[in-house]
Order: C-alpha cells, then structure tokens, then sequence
C-alpha cells in the first residue's frame, strides 16, 4: 500500500487538520473534532444545511461546505457512518433558529445514526428535517426505490437545497427543494479496480484485470454484473441505458450531467467516457444544460466512475446554476 | 427470589469493557476475513471511552448499561455504533428504578433491549449479524424461566444460545453488511458481530452470577 | 491496464472532444485539433497568453485556459511535446494584436517546439514572448538552474502571468510577471508508484512498493533519491527542506503553496501531507497568504504529490488573488 | 564527377517513407526496450503525413526534403520531430537551386543538416540518440570525399558509419530521454532514434546510388 498518512487509524483525524489549515475561509472547527463548519454559519436568518457521511469519498462530504452550499458536516471514519453525536453536533453547528435541513445518503449506519441525531436535536430544541438521497439505480429495483443508495445525485441535492436556503427558503422549502432534486437524479457507477482503506492495507474488494462491474456501489457494494472491460464508448452506453430507462426523463427533457471519477481515473478517460454520455443523452432527447466532470464522489483510490443524470425544471436549473464556493464545488453567476 | 442488587451495575459493564478490550484483535481477526477487519477497533474504541466516562465509583446497572449505550452511540459511528448503542440503552432503561434485579427484571431487560434494536434495523436472525446472537439468547432466558428454571441457570441456557447462535452464523451467507458483498463465499466464517455480542452476552452472564444472592 | 478508453492511439483527440462538449463556456475548437481556446479568445486590447505541452497532466495544461486566465493551449500526445504547428496556432487563437506570452516548462521537446513556433510566427507578423519554468529544484543544482524543470509551479506563473494581461499589462508586463512568478516559485515532487501510458500498456518506470521517490519528475524523471516509505510528516519534512533552503525564500517571506495529487492519490492524503507542510513552512518564518491542495498538475494515475511554494510580493499576490475561471481553478474576487 | 539530378527528390523521400513505414514496429519494439515504445509509431505517422502532401509527382531534392522536415516539425510533436524536421530542412536547403546533386553538394546538405541539429539539441556523441548515427556519418561521408573516393563509394562508407554508429550505442548508459531514468540498465539495447536515423542514412544512400551517373 503506496500512501501518504501517519498512522492508518488516524487518516480521517490528521486529514481535518490538513483542511482546516490549508482553507480557512471554508472550514472551522467545531468542539466535535468529527465536525467542520463554514466559518461564517449559523448564517443568522438561514436555514441550516447539514450533511454527512463515512470518509474517503473527498471532497465528498466535507468539500461541499462553503459559500451557498452545505453550513456543517459530520465526518465518519472511511466508509463508515458518522456517530449520532457528530451529526448532533453538526446541527447545532449550522442551526441560526430557523431549522436545519439534514441532506444525507442512503446508507443503514446513516439512516440510524442520523435517526438518533434528530430525537436527540429535537430534545435540544432544534428542528431538523431530512431528505435521504437514493439515486443509484443499480441498488434496487424501482418498485424499491426507497431501498436505493444515495451516491453522486447528492451533489446535486446539497447544491439544490443549498441554494434555495440561500435565497431565503424557510425549512419546508428547503426540504422540498432538496427533495425534488434528488427525486429527479439518477445515478449508476461503473468500477474498475479495488480500493484499499488505510487501516486495512488490503483491496476492500476484489475486480479482476480485464473485467469491470457495472452499477458497483461506492465501497465495492455489488453491482448489476461483472462484464469483460470494454471501450469508454460501451461503458457509456452500459452508463446511460439504465439512468434514463428508468423514471423520470423523457424526450425534452433538459438535463444536468455530473460524470464523477472514483479516484484514481484520470481526468481525460472522465472526458472520454463524457464525450459519449453527451451524445447518447442528445440521442435521447436530452439537452445538457450544464455538466460537471471530475473528481466530485470518489472512493479512495478504486479506478471508474460514476454517472448522474438529473431532470431540470426551471426552479431547479436556477439553484443549480446558483453561484457557490466550496472545495469541491465553485461556481460564478453564470454557466 | 435470587436476584442481586443494582447498584453493581459499574462493575457489570466494567466486565464488559475489559472483555471487549480483551478481544480487540480477535474480532477485528474475525471481521477481516469477509469484513474489513475493524470490528475490535471499533467496539474497543467505544467501550474505551465508556470506562474513562464511569472513572472508578459504583453506578447503577441502569445508569451504567444506559451510559455504555450512549458512548457508543455518540462515538462508535457506522451501523455498529447505534445498533449496540439502542441495545444497552433499551436494556438500561428497562433497568430504571429497580434496587434487586431478580430473573424476570432481566428478561424484560432482554425484551426491551431487543424491541429498540429492531426499532433500528430490519436485520432478522439468518441474515448473519449480531441479531443470530441476540434473538436465540432472548428466547433462552425467557424460556427457561417459563420452564421454572433459576436465574443463575437461565442465565446459563442465554450463554449456550449466545455461543450456539455466534456458531449458526458459520455456516450462513451474509445479507448485510459488507459481508454480503461476497455472496457464497460468506459462507465458513464467523461473523464479528455475532460473535463479539456472544462474548458480551455471555460475559453479563458471568459477571452476575457470583452476585446474585 | 483498466481504463477507461476507446483507442490507446486516440486518448488524446477522444479526450478533446470530451472537454469540448462538457464545458463550452471553456473550450472552443480551433482549426488545429491540437488546439483549444477561451470562446472569448482573442480578447481585444489583451495581450495573449499561450501554454501548451504534453498530455497526461490534466487538468494542466488545458484546464488553466479560461476567464483571466491562459486564452488557448497546444495538446501534445501523453507525456510528449505538441508540434511546432500546434505551438503557433494556439498563438494565432490568442491574438488580438497585443503579442502573445507564451509561458511553458522547460523540456527538451518544448523548447524546441515553442522555439521553431516562434520563429514561424515571427514570419506571420505575431510577436511572442516566451517564459520557461523551471521550478523544480530537484531537477538540477542551483548554479545550473536553467537546466531544471517546469512543475507544478507553471500554475502560478499562468496564474501571475494572465492576471497581468487581464489587468491591461503590455507584452513586456505580462512577460516580466510571469518570469517574477517562476523565479520566485520552487517545486519538488514525490512519486509513490509509477502510471501506465494506455498506449504503452504497461508501467511507464518502476518503483518498489516500500519506497518512495523523491524528486521524481512528472514523466518518472528520475529523482534525488529513492528512500523507504514514510509517513506523510516525514514525507512533508523531505519536500519542505530542498524547496526552503533554495533561493529565494526569507524567514518573514509571505508565500502562497501548491501541493498537487499526482493523480492516484486521495485528497485526504493530500491534506494530511498538507498539515505538516503548513506547520513546517510556519517553523521557516513563512506565513501561508493562499494554500492549493488538490489535483492541480498530475502524472496519469502516478501515486504521489508535487510541493511548489512561491513568495509574494504585493504584486505577485494581488495577481494569484485575481480571480479567475477554468476547469483546473476557479476562484472569486478575495481569498 | 558523378552526380544525379536534383528532380529526382521525391524518389529519395518516397524511399525514406516506406523504410520507416515498413520498419514501424521494429522501432517501437526498440524503443519499448528502455524507452515507452513508441518510436515508430511516432516517426510512422509523420512520415505518412509527408507522403498525403507529397502525392505522385516529382520534386526537386531540396523541396522534397524540406517538405519532409517541414511535416515532422509540425506534426510529430516531441523532441523528434523537431529534431529530424530541423534535420531533412537543413539538408533540403543546402540543396536549393542545385539541378544536379554531386558529392560536393550532398557532403554540404549533410554539413547542414548537422548544424541545424545542433542548433537545437546539445546532446552529443555518446549520449545514446541519434547523434551516434548522424556524427559518424557526415565525417565518414566527408572523410571519404578527402580521400579521394567516388560518390558511390563514399556512400557506402557513410552508411556503413550510420550502422556502426548505431551499433555503437548499445553498449552506451543512455544520458538523455526517457532512458536517461535507466541508468546502467539502459546498457545492453541499441537507442531506437540512432537506429531510425540509421536506417534513414543507409536508405538514401541505398535510394542515391542507382541514380548516380
Ligand atoms: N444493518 C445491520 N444490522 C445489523 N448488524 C449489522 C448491520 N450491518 C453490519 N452489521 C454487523 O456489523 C458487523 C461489522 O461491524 P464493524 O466491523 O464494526 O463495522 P463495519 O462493517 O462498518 O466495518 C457485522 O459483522 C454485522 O454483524
Ligand atoms: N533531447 C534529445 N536530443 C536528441 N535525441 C533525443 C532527445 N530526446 C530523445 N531523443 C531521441 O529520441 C528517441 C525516442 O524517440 P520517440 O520514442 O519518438 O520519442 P519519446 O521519447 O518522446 O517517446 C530516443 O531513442 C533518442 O534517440
Ligand atoms: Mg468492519
Ligand atoms: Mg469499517
Ligand atoms: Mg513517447
Ligand atoms: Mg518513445
């Protein structure tokens, strides 16, 4: 294992302090060392935006705090749930008094630890409401689409609710917001290597050479199938296929794209793979009003990529397109 | 009635926290076969944190079950944090106010502990997790008081059932967790759960059977 | 190999097409497929500004075309120099009739290339004006300065160099900026595992896993030395030295920092190798004005990170403040 | 004096052109050795470009040359394509306004297209690339001419110094390029722009002397 950190139990610990002191007109701290803010939030007035989730997927989750983005973040070990407290903490970091919006991935340790967070705020006084992203068609079937992994779509999500709380929403629209955003993305991912946790030292999970699987989660939860490794243009097509097949686009449809590299894909095979994406969702009838390509969702060092595909209407294209500074994410005020 | 008195509740879960510390690279041993090989860290770290919290004064088995389950919950994370968290808080809480747990206290101990896990996750017996642990282990102690057995030896069959469900989960494909990534090859470990929820069940057990009275 | 192409032979011209179509308000073709510019290029009354060099470090080179920023690229194969040809079309894409600074890193291929480029637009009637990084102090001794290669420090030499034309420099202005940004930059690099050229097929050098090179180049040039792997404060040690203790840096000295993922390496890592930096730059009297940590300048899917620290002036730090947009940097009007 | 006539150029590069199409992936396998392997598909592509702009008519040797040197500087990219687009400009401008090419004349294009090199790279005899081959044959192609020998004959002393030239290499640590990284370990393999060129220099002597008259 080839890798830059101290010691392996402490990679998520020693890498906040590598954030806090390299950005500090993004990030915090709070007293919860498992908990950054945006230096200037509660931002009086507000609703707060708050979300979470295990490490190694950077800049996700922690890089999307910032200017019009997300006000909190509950930080996990890699790939593991953030503790109830964390996300406790979190609220009250974002909280001004007018609610927060807990934006969060469908995931067991999340639902529960997030579940416990919010009895817990509610005890202290402070109302939270949740949206849980599961965009990742590859999960489950879409008859069980509440049993569906959040993935990528909830970049688009954070940016959604973000922005309407930014234009002054108060909770129930900023819940609203967040939530037709997430109801409109679909996602699946595409893997083509293993990644290996620090504390492990060992691949999570194994790819052979020459196959690649099709709809893998992002911490090698199985996907759909195993296939033999094909061009950039067919994994785009094994991509697009079952993201537009499934609810809710149709022909007319005005899209936003965001093609996520895993971590270890270089950025001109993202393009590779985008350049078909865009032409097949063209084919489809779909116009891309605004495409995001690059390392947005990653898993540690795991080789592939992810693609996300979400409906716009014209309340959602206007927060999208809203102007937003963060680590992983910055925007002026027009495409 | 036997039963012993509650405010041992301190050294009880101080018994749980030298056991689990005891075993941190065994189960963490355990969870790498077909986990990622952080199941003792994780629980260690967490039950770590729950003896610096208690210091060395006496507690009341409610306060101290309800204070295990809190650092846990607060501190652990992930889908181990809040499961084992809800479980010694339900057991805790069930606790309140009672000087002498006697048998039936325990049970209905048992049941509430069990009913705030379930309230958390829809994981069953068979899906080789903690749940093929701590179900069979339920029903033994119930069972055996309705049978007319003695607390000291109902505690005995909830051990058995403990250790025989951590042995069930051998033979069983994982349908949660990481583990249910590999499918088939699941199949012929143990899982870390169950396995480190056995050894918590069984060292309770053990713990209270010299004070009962 | 697992990647995500169509054609090894093609991963450049496949990887174009890509950026073209995810970010129009970026990239525009030009009539030289090796070509891109900013749409707005030439920008009237500006002075041009030209990068161009190999592919394989995206975002760099493309990616740092953009608003106030490099107004159009050359795109050589992987880690190859672009042709002549391609060096002065980009200058034609980049004039306004103010002359073109074009800023590239000194390689061999390069020098050449840009070389004959500038004589052949010299024949065309456009004035360019060349700066040639060379930043990366493992590269060569101090008294043979002109022989070290350009790194990540190029970033800021654009950076300088564009802010000064955007601001309405002359020719000689945008020139002296960018040359007073590299002369003040210093950059080392550290490779932990080699990267795979899709066309080769197989690992482009090696290094042992247990070591690290330090030093190395971002084709696997070799380096000063290969030691065993250490942590990421031993790693921050290795890199800070060799930079600080060569000209130009003073205790009291404000600096803005680079540390650049090599590819493969997650940003958590990047940020743990960060803290340390910071603190040690700190211990030299330096204080850090602006930090950039992240993919800025890879090599493929090479494991590892460049430093490149760069002191400040008033001048040089209200040109990195600059705002700016592209796909490699984006930033608003203050910190 | 024996000579051939100048409009005979486009035949000298047509020759030029298959022997590195036909040679493509013995000099990529060259290459691949200490190198990343793809010399020829680096010196095939821009060769074919000249043959695409070149058609089937005649040209004179200088613009036929020119052309050559011209396409590889604009499209091969890296450092040999502006290295041997230096080279054939070189030798294709010292022959400009000559009708017949004598030994005289062709002893100043090689002159010329070493300077123009040299004007552009530093590397030198021993560095392991193309000079190796280049160095040697202009001063057995001049040495021969000094010596009283025919066109023909100094010919074949030129490729057989192009050939030892790239012989020579083998034994050589590679001081510049990609193999420069190899060290010690990049003994042992012939440098793939010395044998390019080399193959290049045997073939217009080989394209040359059946024209001579
Ligand atoms: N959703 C769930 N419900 C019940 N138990 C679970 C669930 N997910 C995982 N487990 C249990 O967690 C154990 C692994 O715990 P641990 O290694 O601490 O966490 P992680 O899997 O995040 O590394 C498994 O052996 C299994 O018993
Ligand atoms: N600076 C240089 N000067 C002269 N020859 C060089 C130089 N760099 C490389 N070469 C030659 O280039 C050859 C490799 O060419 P090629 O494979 O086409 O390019 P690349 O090394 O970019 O892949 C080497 O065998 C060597 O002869
Ligand atoms: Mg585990
Ligand atoms: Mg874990
Ligand atoms: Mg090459
Ligand atoms: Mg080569």
């Amino acid at each position: 294992m080839q890798r830059l950190i101290n010691d392996p139990d402490n990679v998520v610990e020693d890498g906040v302090k590598g954030y806090l002191k390299a950005h500090p007109e993004l990030f915090a701290a709070t007293a919860n060392a498992r908990v950054l803010k945006y230096p200037r939030a509660p931002i009086a007035g507000k609703v707060g935006v708050v979300t979470g989730g295990g490490s190694g997927h950077e800049p996700a989750f922690l890089g999307y705090v910032g200017e019009n983005l997300v006000d909190a973040v509950a930080i996990g070990e890699i790939f593991s749930s953030p503790p109830a407290r964390a996300f406790l903490d979190a609220f009250a970091a974002a909280d001004s008094g007018q609610g927060v919006a807990c934006l969060y991935g469908n995931y067991a340790g999340d639902n529960m630890n997030v579940k416990m967070a919010v009895k817990m705020a509610a005890k202290e006084g402070i109302t939270v409401k949740t949206v849980v992203a599961n965009d990742d068609v590859a999960s489950a079937p879409r008859d069980q689409i509440e049993k569906r992994r959040g993935v990528a779509g909830e970049i688009f999500m954070w940016k959604a609710g973000a922005a309407a709380a930014a234009e002054g929403a108060g909770l129930d629209g900023v819940i609203a917001a967040a939530q037709k955003a997430i109801d409109n993305c679909r996602s699946i991912g595409l893997g083509l290597t293993s990644c290996t946790i620090p504390a492990v030292g060992k691949p999570n999970f194994t790819i052979e050479a020459g196959k690649m699987e099709l709809g893998i989660g992002h911490h090698g939860e199985p996907g759909i199938e195993v296939v033999d490794l094909a061009s950039a243009d067919q994994a785009a097509e094994m991509m697009v296929r079952p993201v537009i097949e499934d609810v809710p686009f149709t022909a007319g449809d005005e899209v936003a794209v965001l093609v996520s590299g895993l971590g270890a894909t270089p950025l001109v095979e993202l393009h590779i793979l985008y350049a078909k994406i865009h032409d097949l969702l063209g084919d489809a009838g779909l116009a891309t009003h605004r495409a995001y390509v690059g390392n947005y969702f990653t898993s540690l060092d795991m080789m592939g990529a992810t693609l996300t595909v979400m409906r716009l209407d014209d309340e959602i294209k206007r927060l999208i397109d809203h102007p937003c500074h963060s680590l992983g994410l910055t925007q002026g005020r027009q495409a | 009635m036997t039963s012993f008195p509650a405010d041992r509740g301190a050294d009880i879960v101080r018994a749980l926290i030298r056991v689990i510390t005891e075993n941190r690279a065994y189960l963490s041993e355990i969870d790498g076969a077909i986990g990622d090989g952080d199941h003792g860290v994780n629980m260690a770290k967490g039950f770590a944190l729950c003896a610096e919290k208690m210091g060395p004064g006496a507690m009341s088995l409610s306060a101290a079950l309800q204070l295990l389950g809190e650092t846990l919950m607060e501190s652990i994370g992930g889908s181990m944090g809040p499961l084992y968290g809800m479980y010694f808080i339900g057991l805790g809480e069930a606790a309140e106010g009672i000087d002498q747990i006697a048998a039936p206290d325990f049970q209905a101990m048992l049941e509430q502990g069990l009913t705030d896990l379930r309230s958390i996750t829809e994981a069953q017996i068979g899906d080789k997790c903690l749940m093929d642990t701590v179900v069979p282990a339920t029903s033994a102690f119930s069972g055996a008081l309705a049978a007319g057995a003695e607390f000291a030896a109902a505690l005995d069959r909830m051990t058995e059932a403990a250790e025989a469900g951590r042995d069930s989960t051998k033979e069983m494909v994982a349908k949660i967790g990481r583990a249910s990534r590999l499918g088939e090859r699941s199949r012929g470990t143990l899982d870390a759960g169950a396995t480190s929820c056995a050894l918590l069940l069984a060292e309770m057990a053990a713990a209270m059977k010299p004070m009962l009275a």
